[in-house]
Parts: structure tokens; C-alpha cells; sequence
């Protein structure tokens, strides 16, 4: 049994273009309570979880958004004449990753952790907005910090930086490969 | 062709991403504990691929040969003999050990990204929103009678310069026009101006219903709108507009 | 109860830009006899109008679309609003760069820098505070002066103007794609 918050929640993250954030439901609906927002929120997530719809909504990058599932890939991308999704380089993938665990991050540092020169890496993803220039480090030269942005997020999928795997997570995935 | 590798490890072609790559795959190979290389092994071992490098395609050879000159680096100042005790001094091998274990730590972050690029790749969000926006968004500029004259004349005068052949014949009425474009308003929505315009097939015809878009928007029954500068003008039913003909709902 | 083929075509017409034309749906499922898309499609419809959902399929411009239902407007309206304030346009962003760049600098100036009238441009970004009127240049006509303010430099983290990338940065950056 769906109420009219819900309603109102699920019509609101349908029509934004952006995941919505709690925030911004909180100011469309000033009214309300923000624990009854985020109980509604869970029972709209729930509803849409047990339905058989080939939509959903899912959490990305602090705020909600629709997605279609995975089982509908093929079609969705013929449909929209996609032969197949580029994907990062290992390259560029590696760059991001140090950019992730050391941000803010200067190029000098991110070069030194991969015994690698990543200038053309971190271009790359400059220019796909996954990482973005914060400022600059209080050190000699100046140079410019990185950090990863909310695009960054969203196209992993990812909530918070803080759901990436902890340094001792990913110690355990290590062990796990080398076992 | 991938090249095997003496313990079954199959290399392929530009398959390492860095010298600490390289290194790590060595270590692996080898069974070896990360915290205790025996450095005239791994050295050893590392020369070697770099050596075979046409079967590696090592571009970035620079990067390799830096880390080849450190840890033969490593190598003589472990096989140097010291006055003092080695723990003293530190492990020469320390700093790379470390820098090893933290690299060592991107990759497996690097492989929970490619899973999750690999999960995300498959689901759809759509890039733009197809509902039209609600009339009073104060932000879209309502464009005046004079621009809306102005895009249009330059227009036909770019048709005039295709030589269109003008077919005469239907004859037109500016009631039967205005009909017609409410009812494409029904259904569509929105009309963009220009493309309307341009799909007449005569001159007349064209500049009839440019007319009849004027009187519609004088009677404000539609509504013109640029939602941005040097943007194609559309053209909105207004909510307030009284029902033509057979509305369906 | 919902089918494959009825999940598959509220995945198309979720993802599809314009209105999703029968047309096209029988070009992503050549396999799939019309008259089977048209009853699937006509369930699904079904489906959406008597469920609770905030939103519903439409036959719009010959094809089909999601659309929210009328009496979520108000809220739907309101947060188009918010979003709108508080996204740059990219032609706001790109008058931005010009004043933030050049600055102090007239309207003139910056429309000739991207060779596209800004007036717009500008008044969004006087809106919202990212630049500011700091006097006349003495010139013909006094036309007036813009500079980025101090809420510029927190929206993009920087400490202070020179702290922005310089074009010897960004020339760097921009030259590694053709490395």
C-alpha cells in the first residue's frame, strides 16, 4: 500500500535529472518531518525491490535515481544503437584508484605511487569528469590537488567515497587472490 | 600469440601496467612473501623480462629501467659490507617494500572498480527528460514577436536560396491553420518553431501558419519560448488554453 | 502478473529519449510478432493505470512515454525550480571562466572572448553571487566591470585567484591528449 508521500517521493526522483538527495526532498517538502521522508524513502526502495517491474530506484552518489536492471542491457543498448559501453583504461583506471585512496592528491604523488608518469591518465579523466582540480598543495611549486568527483560516484555506482573497500578490506581481497 | 611462461603464467602482450606491475608479478610467481624478496632473485628475474621485452611490449621502457637500476641499487647495498650491524642501518629493501604494499593495495582496489564498471555498464539511467516543463519556469526566456520574425524570415530566406518549387493548389484558411496547429499542440505538446515552419511545402503555406502562430500567442493561447539563447524557439500549448474540438481526455 | 516482453518495453520506454514509437520497438525485437508487442504494450499500460504508482506510461507524439501523474505537479514543479537555480548552465559556466580568468572585465569583453552574447550568462551568475559588479572602466560609454567574488572561490575550493589552474597548466593537460 503506497501513501502519498511515497507517491510524492517516487515522482520527485522519477523527474530530477540528477540522483536526488535527501536534501532536496527536504526542501521541495518542508512540512515534513525528515524521518518520515526517510521512512517513506525505504518503503518506496522496498516496494520497488519486491516488484517485477524492470525499473528501480537505487542509491548513487548521496541522493536516489531510477535505473533500469541489469537483465535488460541488451535491448536497452540496442535500442539506443550502443555496441558495447567503453570502458576505463588500466591505465586510467589505476590513476583513479590512487586518486581515490590519497585525495587531495597532487600528479608528482600520484606518479610516485605508480613508479608511473600519469599525466596522460589523469587527462583522461579529467575530461570525463571523474576526478576534478580542488586547489593547490601548500608546498614548493604549488602544484594542483585532485580529487575524485560525483561523477566519480555514479559511475561506480557507489554512494560515498566511503563505500569503497577499506585499506583493510583490501587487504583481505589481497590475501584472498594471493591464497 | 601469447607467450608461456616457465610456471604456466600466461603474458599478454602489454599486459603490465608499470615497473611495481611487473615486480608484483614476479613476486607472485615466485610464491615469495612481499615483506622478504630475496632481491638477487627478483633483480634477476626482472632483467630477464626486460630483456624478452619484444614479447612484452614494454612502452613505457623508461619507467622499467629506473626501477631495474634501483633494485640492482638494493642488491649492492645489501651485498656491501657494513662496519655496523644491517637492522641498524635499515633494510635498503624497506622503502620499496612499502611502496610495493601500497601499490599492491590500488590493484585490488583497481579490480573492485572493474567489477563494479562491469555492474554498473549494464544498468541504464536516461540522459534527459522528455517531459516538457511547466509553463511558469520563470528561468526560459518567453522570446518576443520581433525575434520570432526575425529567426523566421532568415529562414525562408535560406529556403528561397534552395530553389524550392512552389506547388500551388489547397486552398488555405487561416481558421482551419489555427485548428491544426492546436491539435498538433494536443498532442505533441510542444512544436518546435522552426522545424514547423520549414515542413510546409509552399512559401504560402508556411507564411500562413507564421501568422496563425501570431494570433495564437495575441489570444495567449500558446506560448513561445527559448529555453535558451541561440536555441531553437518552442512552442507551448499554455495550461490555461480553453479545450479545441475533440480533446481525447 | 508481468511477462519479459511487457518488462522489456517499460525498460525502452523508460531509457528512450523521445516517445518510444511502436515503429521502434519492432525494430529492438524483430523477433517478436507486432500484434504481441501491441497486447504486451497495452497490459503494461493496464498495469501502470491501475497501480499506485506516482507515474504512468502516455501515448504521446505517436509513441510512448513515463510521464508523472497530474497531481504530483506541484511538488514536481517545485523541485525543477530548485534544480534550475542551482545548476550552471554550461553557457553560465562558460561566462565564468571568461570574467574569472580576465577579470576585471566588461560584458563586451567577455562576449567577444566566446564570441556569443553573455548578458544572460551574466545575470544568472549575478544571481546567484559568483561574480560582481566592481565599478566602470573608463572607456566609452563606462560600460560596467565584473569580478568573481568570494563565493566563486569556495564553490570551486580555492584560496585565491591565483590559486585558479594557469594557462600554462591547462595547456599541459590539454596537450597530453595529443602525446
Amino acid at each position: 500500500m503506497m501513501d502519498k508521500l511515497q507517491q510524492t517521493l517516487e515522482a520527485l526522483i522519477f523527474i530530477s535529472v540528477e540522483p536526488l538527495t535527501p536534501a532536496k526532498m527536504a526542501e521541495v517538502l518542508p512540512d515534513v518531518p525528515p524521518e518520515e521522508i526517510a521512512r517513506a524513502l525505504q518503503d518506496l526502495l522496498a516496494a520497488y525491490e519486491n516488484s517485477e517491474r524492470a525499473i528501480r530506484i537505487i542509491p548513487s552518489a548521496g541522493g536516489y535515481v531510477f535505473s533500469t536492471k541489469p537483465e535488460f542491457d541488451p535491448p536497452v543498448r540496442k535500442l539506443l544503437q550502443i555496441e558495447r559501453r567503453k570502458k576505463l583504461s588500466g591505465q586510467a583506471l589505476e590513476a583513479l584508484s590512487a586518486v581515490a585512496y590519497h585525495q587531495p592528491v597532487t600528479q608528482a604523488e600520484i606518479a610516485a605511487i605508480r613508479a608511473v608518469d600519469s599525466s596522460y591518465a589523469l587527462h583522461t579523466l579529467l575530461e570525463n569528469k571523474l576526478i576534478k582540480i580542488v586547489g593547490r598543495k601548500e608546498a614548493p611549486g604549488r602544484p594542483l590537488l585532485y580529487r575524485t568527483t560525483e561523477k566519480f560516484l555514479a559511475y561506480f555506482g557507489l554512494n560515498a567515497i566511503e563505500d569503497l573497500p577499506s585499506a583493510e578490506e583490501l587487504k583481505k581481497l589481497m590475501q584472498e587472490e594471493n591464497a | 600469440m601469447p607467450s608461456e611462461i616457465d610456471e604456466g603464467y600466461q603474458i599478454k602482450l602489454g599486459v603490465f601496467e608499470g615497473p611495481l606491475d611487473l615486480l608484483l608479478f614476479l613476486i607472485k610467481k615466485k610464491k615469495i612473501d612481499i615483506q622478504d624478496i630475496p632481491i638477487a632473485v627478483i633483480t634477476r628475474e626482472y632483467l630477464e623480462y626486460l630483456s624478452s621485452r619484444e614479447r612484452i611490449n614494454l612502452d613505457r621502457e623508461a619507467e622499467f629501467l629506473l626501477m631495474a637500476a634501483l633494485l640492482i641499487y638494493i642488491k649492492s647495498q645489501i651485498l656491501l659490507p657494513r662496519e655496523q650491524p644491517a637492522a641498524l642501518e635499515g633494510d635498503p629493501r624497506k622503502e620499496l617494500v612499502d611502496h610495493l604494499v601500497d601499490y599492491q593495495r590500488i590493484k585490488a582496489a583497481v579490480g573492485v572498480l572493474r567489477e563494479r564498471e562491469e555492474e554498473q555498464s549494464q544498468i541504464w539511467r536516461r540522459a534527459a527528460l522528455t517531459a516538457p516543463l511547466p509553463e511558469q519556469d520563470l528561468d526560459l526566456i518567453e522570446v518576443s514577436l520581433f525575434d520570432l520574425a526575425e529567426s523566421f524570415f532568415s529562414m525562408m530566406k535560406r529556403r528561397q536560396g534552395e530553389n524550392l518549387k512552389v506547388i500551388r493548389g489547397k486552398e488555405l484558411s487561416m481558421g482551419d491553420k489555427m485548428k491544426e496547429i492546436m491539435t498538433i499542440l494536443k498532442e505533441r505538446d510542444f512544436l518546435d518553431f522552426l522545424d514547423y515552419l520549414g515542413s510546409h511545402d509552399s512559401l504560402e503555406e508556411a507564411l500562413l501558419a507564421f501568422f496563425c502562430l501570431l494570433e495564437l500567442i495575441k489570444a495567449r493561447l500558446v506560448v513561445a519560448i527559448q529555453e535558451q539563447l541561440f536555441h531553437s524557439i518552442k512552442v507551448w500549448l499554455r495550461k490555461d488554453a480553453p479545450p479545441v474540438t475533440k480533446g481525447k481526455e
